[in-house]
């Protein structure tokens, strides 16, 4: 399969939108069990804002498209998924630069930036009960697809399978950082907000990708 | 050119008490607030944080404080993509907002600098 | 019984707005502020603390959480003074008014008692 | 000389609150040198309640003239000085008991418990630069001058003396507690707010014993 362009990159993003849109309310039950309640509201916010940009604009490679969600992510959430996702998307669109076309280990490359720019911005480490816990075992299996020679869009479903996985994987999980952070072991049983709709994304990113 | 202080809260009512509330003891010092999100809600704005550090660089440099958790990392992010940093530096701190910020008021008020403005308000030395 | 927090500061603003901060994660615990002289002045008025603490008291006992010096003075001054003390007991604490407010809510929403929700706030251990 | 009664205590009131309209301004100006510049406003807000009850009520002891400034002060000055003195004059109060008159020892016991009432509240220790720095001195020379025999005249003005002197030391004084103590060495060259109004209230009890 070819690589991806700037299509799969609004594809992308229109579809986590969607997605987005569609668990808002499952998004801030989840934050509502374990923070403030508003994360599905957040997200939902700088996601319509983003397409709303699209809309408008024509960015003209991938990286540019990312650079478009992260400017307004960061300026619309209000939350702290705006700078910790802003950062990733950013650091995403940086890995891309001007390529107009994303061969698998571009997409790699992409994927692991985005990650580092969470925890650059926010610290955690896998099993901190963030979203790191999904971008972190996505990193390592869109490495592992990459490595077994599965081409962009086996890049991006076992990223995808794998956040899923990891967002599952933070129910029994006490959380270190974040708002779920004050509730110690009442935390356990409830998965993380953010795991969940990063996983959202990934799976989005991966559907762009197919067929 | 005293230290500009921006405090970063999830609440504008928080941001504002302490700008009165500091005020008080730093009568001269650029205090902003950089509270709520765009549309008066809970939460945070990185417009209104971006603005508010432009509204307190006076050239003494510029310190941020911000309350919980995503206060700071919208702070954080506010400082990393300025297009222009103050001439006389900016910071991120993680102290009690309205205790540190107190603290570190009266120590800008004083004419302290960035570095010690930040110790004043119980941060950590800077990185060397 | 949820435990009833009292947010004792200079500036109502603070007050109110540690309320509406603490309150997105805590929304079940009574949350009261008591911030301003009672003529809207920065200070803090005995009589706003003292009516804080009746409507805080919901049976689990009431934590007054205050910002500086002054605000701790007539937080212990209104509990000393009490005609009668909340059934479930009453304790001021010294801990960063938004930090420890919000550590606070969220335990008391959790149906701690009033020691661990004093523990939550980053207070020290009552006194045996 | 006599034993003093309500009528020095009710004169004792009024003199504080002439004392402390008349240096209000310069009260609030000590204390933007090294706090929020409000003790001249606060202390005035509070004696000028005390003053208009006064005009109402019938204080029938000593001890309920000061109780009635105790709450008065807690419930109006809204500054640290409320709690404060409130409750130098609670406990003061206390001390007076029901009693009709206060001889000399009467007068000592009332200035001491005055002083524990402030510490109690405050915590602070002498040299901390507060207004402890002007009763702790004023309670020691009351001492005194009741051990040399003064009656409650005496006593009175060596404590209004020792009080000012003490105000006065808190100059060079560091300041621990309060407000000032944000100020670090830069409070030094600065009289302590408190312990001058606390001179001029001692003075006052001090000349409504006199004659
Ligand atoms: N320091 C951090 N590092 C990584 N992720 C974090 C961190 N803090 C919070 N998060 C993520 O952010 C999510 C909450 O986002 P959101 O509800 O939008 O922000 P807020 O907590 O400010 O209301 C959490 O579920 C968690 O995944
Ligand atoms: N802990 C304390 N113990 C004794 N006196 C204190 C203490 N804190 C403050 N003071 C006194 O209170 C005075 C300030 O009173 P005021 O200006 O009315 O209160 P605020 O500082 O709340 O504005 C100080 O000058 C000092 O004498
Ligand atoms: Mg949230
Ligand atoms: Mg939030
Ligand atoms: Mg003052
Ligand atoms: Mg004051």
């Amino acid at each position: 399969m070819e690589a991806l362009g700037t299509d799969w990159a609004i594809d992308w993003v229109r579809r986590s939108a969607a997605v987005i849109a569609e668990h808002k309310a499952e998004l801030s039950g989840l934050d509502r069990a374990i923070g403030d309640g508003d994360h599905g509201e957040n997200l939902d916010r700088g996601f319509r804002a983003v397409a709303a940009k699209l809309d408008d604009a024509t960015p003209e490679t991938p990286g540019a498209v990312l650079k478009l969600v992260a400017t307004t992510l960061i300026s619309t959430v209000g939350g702290a998924s705006g700078p910790l996702l802003g950062t990733a998307y950013l650091k995403g669109a940086q890995a891309a630069g001007d390529a107009e076309r994303l061969d698998a280990a571009a997409v790699v490359a992409l994927l692991a930036a985005a990650r580092d720019g969470v925890v650059l911005r926010g610290k955690a480490e896998p099993g901190d009960k963030t979203m790191i816990d999904a971008w972190d075992p996505a990193v390592r299996a869109a490495q592992g697809a990459l490595d077994a020679g599965g081409d962009a869009s086996a890049v991006l479903s076992a990223a995808a399978e794998a956040a899923e996985s990891g967002a599952e994987a933070t129910d029994p999980l006490v959380a270190r950082k974040g708002r779920a952070s004050y509730l110690g072991e009442r935390a356990v049983g409830h998965r993380d907000p953010g795991a969940q709709s990063s996983a959202y994304q990934l799976r989005a990113a991966a559907t762009a990708a197919e067929g | 050119m005293p230290v500009g202080l921006v405090f970063v809260s999830h609440s504008a009512r928080i941001a504002e008490g302490v700008v009165e509330l500091a005020a008080q003891m730093a009568p001269t010092v650029p205090l902003v607030a950089a509270g709520g999100t765009d549309d008066g809600g809970i939460g945070t704005s990185y417009d209104r944080v971006l603005a508010a550090i432009g509204e307190a660089d006076r050239g003494g440099g510029v310190l941020l404080i911000g309350d919980l958790g995503s206060a700071i990392l919208t702070a954080e992010t506010a400082v990393d993509l300025l297009d222009e940093e103050p001439a006389g530096g900016v910071r991120v701190l993680d102290v009690p907002i309205v205790e540190g910020g107190v603290a570190a008021a009266v120590a800008a008020e004083s004419g302290a600098d960035l570095d010690a403005v930040a110790r004043a308000a119980g941060g950590d030395a800077p990185e060397p």
